[in-house]
């Protein structure tokens, strides 16, 4: 009933349970950290992602018997080589001792809770105003195609560009004077939602594209105005859109150098561990002047750490949501 | 509470001729109006424009006020889909109770007993969609009269059930509906006469016969509804005197079987087919005598006659036998035009 | 130091047929560094007899540089491929990136010799000097009245902003504060304000990016009053600068100057940075691909046509420019011609 | 039946055509035109934002009758104004004449030449294999989590750390030797593709998930493998979210700075125009190379015409869709 | 060609118990099985194994063949589905031609005539998501005919349709089926009865009967199946000696309604309803005789009585009127257990 749900939920012979699943996940993971490391050491991971184009082809078509399941794990084994291999490297080269030292050194800290604490600003910032705009774009109006294009527009925009623009955008001098935006949250927070914005309302459109609007007329008629029904029909059924919408702006945020190297340098921003307003950076200006500053190591260390708390952060969201979810999709 | 509607609307979709829903219903307080027509009539369109999910021309008056302006929600009017249209994030329980928060009294929904009435107790909690056809459509009823509203609009409600349980359930809703205003679209002439007070019967986004199930199964206007509700439409060559070239409409139950030689007319049996209850026998008649063109674009010469079992002395008339056939003169129903 | 060094016989493959010039292919070994690994030796695919120079150098060396290109271009039939970056970062494409220029050109020359030499290059040359000065704009408040004899005064009004780049990234961030302790210090027994004016500049700058380009930026969209900044940009940008005194400006490269810049001590997380005259780099490194046309653009630089778009950009060339003694031997023939060689500027080790 | 359409149409008492639609269109954009002239003149641009809030409510109002549409159409311009007013101001500060003698500037079609071309292999790249990669997420194997979030991670690495991934884990010294990465097309379009993949495969995985799998079992009844189910099924089906997918992706690698400038600052490239290989630099680079080096009008104008023709391309791209997509959506 | 399957499989779902289906069915070549069942029994689950789109346990054999490692596409079966599953986005002529180009033969799929013979025609060029129910039906029911398979499994394929265009597509399926195997699912017993060869009846995931029409609707296996296809299930008191107390089925049809004290018990007509052709009389009995539980979850006293209208000498018998019951003997069918 426009879920796109296929009845009949999962047969299985052989009880594959969550046990099987997850020995088998453990046993192919550990397979590839092997051969990596191996291909690392003879210093050949040109070896490794031909091994890992290969084992993927094999396991598609063992799970999904037959060539198709072969050929699409292949060419999506291709995508995640080209992303993968060089994430492994840059694993692979981390000095485990420069990780541990930063990883214990506070003002990482800081920057690590500025660095998820904006983003998600501009990502709630985003969905709370993009849902509605996602929603009239999906039902569409006169003149929708101009709206989306300004939606998309900062897309194209060059990063720091798209920094200056905030700057002349907003605050003393333009918009908004009372806003001070130079080296300020509300400044930085501006800056991600421009640069992460149009990924979210894309996502979250593309979900309202998807609910039935004969499900609109089934809630209308038993009483909900158009905002009950936006709020009990739309709504949850685009959450999984608005969570992934939500996490590729999030995620975006975090990974913004440009706009936030020219709108919020030096951030002040109030941290709860000191208990005061204290001044930090965001991740990537981070990362960027330990470089400079220090040594590659040091900032690759640092990029490290990011990554991990990122892929947590991203392992957590969809197992919550997995959880949450459960018997609308998944 | 009364309802009566006039509804102009266009249709359009890419690949169609436009269609245009252009039609009247009446049902006064109480009744149940029984929507017949045949697949693509409109007759889902037209539920759904009374509703008001489509703009439309006309208007929708409930008690003689005019609820034409009123979006969806404000109408007061129960709704069941021919899809059904369940909340697939929902489970069957807070489907059921959906419009509960709604309600003007402050009314609690009590989501348990009426899916229990409907046979589906056991599937409070499980989520629509791999629930089976019959299940979902019953999920669908429980959920439109949990919010006991003005007036039902009811498109096939029991199509995807079984015998048993349509039969069981038709008689509930039939206490149901009594005292409520109901328009009900349906194929099953069973539930149709089961249920009507009033039928209208649709063709081509029309309304083309408004009356009592009487009037309309033994008195149909147009050769059209004759065959659409089920009876022979016959004419008479002109030169059989006496009778006139007119067609005529009489229902299979009120054909006899004769012996041949004492009907009215004769011919040969054709088929003769047990349909559930009732032993359909279908004659090909001779001569100059044939069945007319109805409009439905299928034509032919045969005549249907339904019997019980037991009314036939010994056995039932098989293919091949003759028979003769009498048309009792009080049971034709001749066409105003 | 690294993992790496597997591959450097296919760079020092490569250099060899670079011939011709000078002691540059020996140290090839050390172009496998631990973060690079050999990348660098696909930088040019055309390797010698190409005309391509690839050329590292700082952002303020920009408009002086885009000027040369174009010059230096119709001149030699070379293709120059220029890539503008902080002078830090400029340095580190070669020593941390593993990435190949055939010229490096930075805001301090101090970079080259602490980073660059010895495992990337051999010699470097000072060629230019900058004066730090403080950029507005008609809109900057206190724009009338602001002016060489009373720029601290406007700076430290409470309704001004003013703001340095960062001094832990950036050689202009730590000039800025430089200057405005210079300008409590006494030269010739004068100072232009007090002690506690100073700290209070200093303490009141803001620091709202990582190098002085985006400084400009957010003084022209009126999120700044003032800016920080060298001399040069002055010359180039649409902006109204502020002449500093010598003494507090960086800009003298003599013994008596660059002993008064010394007594500024800037203490940044990376480090501490001691004053002294501004002075830029220029070299030839070693894991250039194309040594001889770089070579070539230094010569360029270093005469005439190359002087006088330094001083169109606001840059005062050091005339003739200046290479370490120690390292003469390993300097370019054509680049030696049009300099001289110290053992120090003043009070700096070259 | 599984695409979230609704039956019945398009009634309109009173039929408001493409004419009159577009005439609307044209009288608000002139009245906002006009709005934002004056709010500019007078340097008061906030007021032009509370006007746009004020008549985007007002429309929302009209159009859709009630406070809902009201409520839904300021929400939405509240983003609106966040992206559109630092883009408006933008616009307002050009010079003609500088941005026409850039649009003379044959070095600007160069680069307007590649960063059409290399965002749009980018692109390609990532939907031929980012597709099969969505489709296998959405149908869920064991480990897909892991997966999910390796595709992901790409998102939040910094943009200049992204570079030096791709400059540490390919080319020569790393995976795939024999491949030219640094300053060449398939490096920058490696990086782009690092960059933008992880967006169009997540909306291009959305598209998969409002697949009904019913739709697939009638395919494989009436004949078709998994492959033709795929191919005539499953891909029609999602070929709207590939198409935002892929314009996600293309835009996001105009706009990307700082992958690019570690990868490919200078490009060599096959020009048509001059029909030879030329040098030149990606968009986001050239503009910050004409501000170190030129002004920032110049650098402005430049970023005006991109954006410029980055809007029609987007008019063009959803033109086109809208009309080839007739009768599944739309 | 010959099918034969058992299946054993598990379905979960959030919020449900799960649902086990354990059932074999057997079609000899050409013949017709008729699944019956309630709402839920398993119907649309069992035809989906069959088809291969769930991974369970069993056989599937077409000819003595083992299929059940093939997947759907090699197995060679027609397939109709309960919801259509009509693609959104082809028309309705490509819809229909969707399989042509997997035919062995690479025959040429006509689409035009097969929406023709189905009443069609003119949705040609139209998409799914605008039709009405009983289009989509139609067009889902031409594109499973259009790749003319080995055997066809059919789920409801004429439910939302109208009578009288059920009837006529009845007829030309019916032929259209003759010389071909097919499982037909559908609650219609009209339909059940005129098509089938062999009917099997499903209940809670298992078949508890499969024989010939006669079989099932006249000798009832269980009092369940007694009960499903119609039949009146009495049980006699204990005491009643001579007729022991063991329930007996009889259907309504042969149940005679008689003057009172002249049959074999009485009672008094609770409800004298038209359905349709025949006249449903039902009876609430007196005294110790009752009817049974029967699984199904409603239980009574009541008796039906099917008769046409011209059966009774006058008028039909009004509720609350007194009457005997006949109950032939020869008509009595008893239960094995
Ligand atoms: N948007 C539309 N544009 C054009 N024609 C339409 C549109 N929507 C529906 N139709 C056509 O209008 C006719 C009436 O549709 P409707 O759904 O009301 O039929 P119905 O009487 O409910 O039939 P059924 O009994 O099969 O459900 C059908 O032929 C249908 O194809
Ligand atoms: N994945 C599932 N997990 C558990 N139960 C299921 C699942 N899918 C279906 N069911 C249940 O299995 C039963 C049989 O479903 P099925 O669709 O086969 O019924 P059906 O006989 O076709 O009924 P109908 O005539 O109403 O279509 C139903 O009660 C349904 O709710
Ligand atoms: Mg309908
Ligand atoms: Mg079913």
């Amino acid at each position: 009933m426009g879920t796109g749900e296929a009845r009949g939920g999962e047969t299985r012979s052989v009880a594959a349970g969550w046990l099987g699943r997850s020995s088998l996940v453990l046993a192919v993971l550990t397979l590839h950290a092997v051969a990596f490391a191996v291909a690392w050491l003879l210093d050949a991971t040109t070896w490794y992602a031909v091994f890992a184009l290969a084992s993927a082809a094999a396991l598609g078509y063992v799970a999904s018997d037959g060539p198709f399941g072969a050929a699409a794990a292949a060419l999506g084994a291709v995508l995640l080589v080209a992303v993968g291999l060089p994430l492994a490297t840059f694993v692979a080269r981390q000095e485990p001792s420069v990780v541990a030292e930063k990883a214990l050194d506070p003002e990482v800290h800081r920057m690590l809770y500025l660095t998820v604490y904006a983003p998600l600003l501009a990502a709630l910032v985003t969905l709370v105003f993009g849902t509605p705009l996602a929603y009239l774009l999906s039902r569409g109006f006169a003149g929708d195609s101009l709206v989306q294009s300004l939606v998309d527009l900062p897309l194209v925009v060059p990063h720091s560009v798209a920094g200056l623009l905030i700057l002349f955008g907003f605050g003393q001098g333009a918009a908004f004077e009372f806003l001070p935006v130079l080296g300020t949250v509300p400044g930085m927070v501006l800056a991600l939602t421009f640069v992460s914005a149009p990924f979210a309302v894309n996502v979250v459109r593309e979900g309202f594209d998807a609910v039935d609007r004969r499900l609109e007329y089934a809630a209308r008629i038993h009483g909900a105005s158009r905002w009950e029904t936006f709020r009990r029909v739309d709504l949850p059924l685009v959450k999984r859109a608005m969570l992934t919408g939500g996490v590729m702006a999030w995620a975006r945020s975090v990974s913004e150098f440009g706009a936030v190297a020219v709108v919020a340098y030096n951030v002040e921003f109030f941290y709860p561990v000191a208990g005061e307003t204290v001044t930090g950076q965001h991740a990537p200006v981070f990362i960027f002047n330990t470089y400079t500053s220090g040594s590659l190591p040091e900032s690759s260390a640092v990029g490290f750490i990011l990554l991990t708390m990122s892929v947590a952060i991203f392992l957590l969201v969809r197992w919550v949501a997995g959880d949450t979810s459960v018997g609308v999709g998944s | 509470m009364s309802l009566h509607a006039e509804i102009r609307a266009r249709f359009t979709a890419p690949g169609a001729e436009p269609f245009v829903v252009d039609a009247a219903l009446d049902a006064d307080a109480g009744e149940t109006l029984v929507v017949l027509g045949p697949s693509g009539s409109g007759k889902t369109l037209l539920l759904e424009a009374v509703a008001g999910f489509h703009s439309c021309e006309g208007r929708v008056a409930v008690d003689g006020r005019d609820v034409s302006d009123l979006p969806p929600e404000a109408r007061n009017f129960g709704f069941v889909f021919q899809d059904y249209a369940l909340f697939p994030h929902m489970t069957v329980a807070e489907n059921v109770r959906f419009g509960e928060r709604y309600l003007d009294d402050g009314a609690e929904v009590d989501a348990r007993s009426l899916l229990d009435s409907l046979g589906v107790a056991d599937l409070a909690d499980r989520y629509p969609p791999t629930l089976s056809g019959g299940e979902r459509q019953r999920v669908a009823l429980a959920r439109s009269l949990a919010v006991a509203p003005d007036a039902f609009l009811l498109d096939e409600p029991l199509s995807a059930l079984d015998a048993p349980t349509r039969a069981a359930l038709r008689g509930d809703l039939a206490d149901t509906l009594a005292d409520r205003t109901a328009v009900y679209v349906t194929h099953d002439r069973t539930t149709a006469r089961a249920l009507a007070d009033r039928v209208a019967v649709m063709h081509d986004g029309q309304v083309v016969q408004h009356g009592t199930p009487d009037d309309v199964f033994e008195r149909p206007a147009s050769p059209f509804v004759a065959r659409f509700t089920g009876s022979n439409v016959v004419a008479f060559d002109a030169a059989d005197a006496g009778r006139g070239s007119d067609p005529v409409a009489i229902r299979p139950e009120h054909v006899a079987l004769v012996a041949p030689g004492r009907g009215d007319v004769e011919g040969v049996v054709e088929r003769a087919v047990r349909e559930d209850a009732a032993f359909r026998v279908t004659v090909a008649l001779d001569g100059p005598v044939g069945a007319v063109a109805d409009g439905s674009g299928r034509d032919g010469d045969a005549l249907a006659a339904d019997r019980t079992l037991d009314a036939f002395a010994v056995d039932p008339p098989a293919p091949g036998d003759r028979v003769g056939v009498a048309l009792p003169e009080e049971r034709l129903a001749r066409f105003d035009e | 130091t690294g993992s790496g060094g597997s591959a450097d016989g296919n760079n020092s493959g490569q250099q060899g047929t670079d011939g011709g010039s000078d002691a540059d292919s020996t140290t090839g070994s050390a172009a496998t560094t631990e973060s690079g690994g050999s990348t660098a030796s696909d930088e040019t695919t055309g390797g010698s007899g190409s005309n391509e120079l690839t050329v590292f150098h700082a952002g303020s060396l920009a408009p002086p540089f885009e000027a040369a290109e174009t010059q230096f271009e119709a001149e030699f039939g070379a293709q120059v491929a220029r890539e503008a970056k902080g002078s830090v970062g400029s340095t580190k494409k070669i020593t941390e990136e593993g990435r190949r220029a055939s010229v490096l050109g930075v805001s301090d020359f101090r970079l080259l010799r602490d980073m660059l030499l010895p495992d990337y290059g051999d010699w470097y040359s000072v060629f230019a000097t900058n004066a730090m000065t403080i950029t507005y704009t008609e809109n900057s408040t206190g724009a009338d009245e602001v002016g060489p004899d009373n720029w601290w005064e406007v700076l430290g009004r409470d309704d001004v902003t003013f703001a340095h780049s960062d001094p832990a990234v950036d050689p202009n961030g730590y000039r800025s504060v430089m200057t405005m302790k210079l300008g409590a210090m006494a030269f010739e027994g004068e100072t232009l304000y007090d002690e506690s004016t100073a700290d209070a500049l200093v303490e009141k700058a803001r620091i709202p990016s990582g190098t002085e380009t985006e400084l400009l930026a957010q003084l022209q969209t009126g999120k700044l009053d003032y800016a920080w900044q060298y001399q040069s940009a002055g010359a180039t940008r649409d902006v109204q600068t502020i002449d500093l005194q010598p003494a507090v400006d960086l800009s003298q490269a003599t013994q008596q100057y660059a002993d008064h810049y010394a007594q500024a001590e800037v203490e940044t997380e990376s480090g501490t940075f001691t004053g002294a005259p501004i002075a830029y780099g220029l070299t030839v490194p070693s894991v250039a691909p194309n040594p001889e046309l770089g070579a070539q653009w230094l010569e360029f630089m270093l005469t005439e046509p190359g002087e006088q778009i330094l001083k169109d950009a606001g840059f005062e060339p050091v005339q003739p420019a200046v290479v370490p003694e120690g390292a003469q031997d390993a300097v370019p023939e054509r680049v030696m011609e049009n300099a001289e060689a110290r053992s120090s500027l003043g009070p700096l080790e070259l």
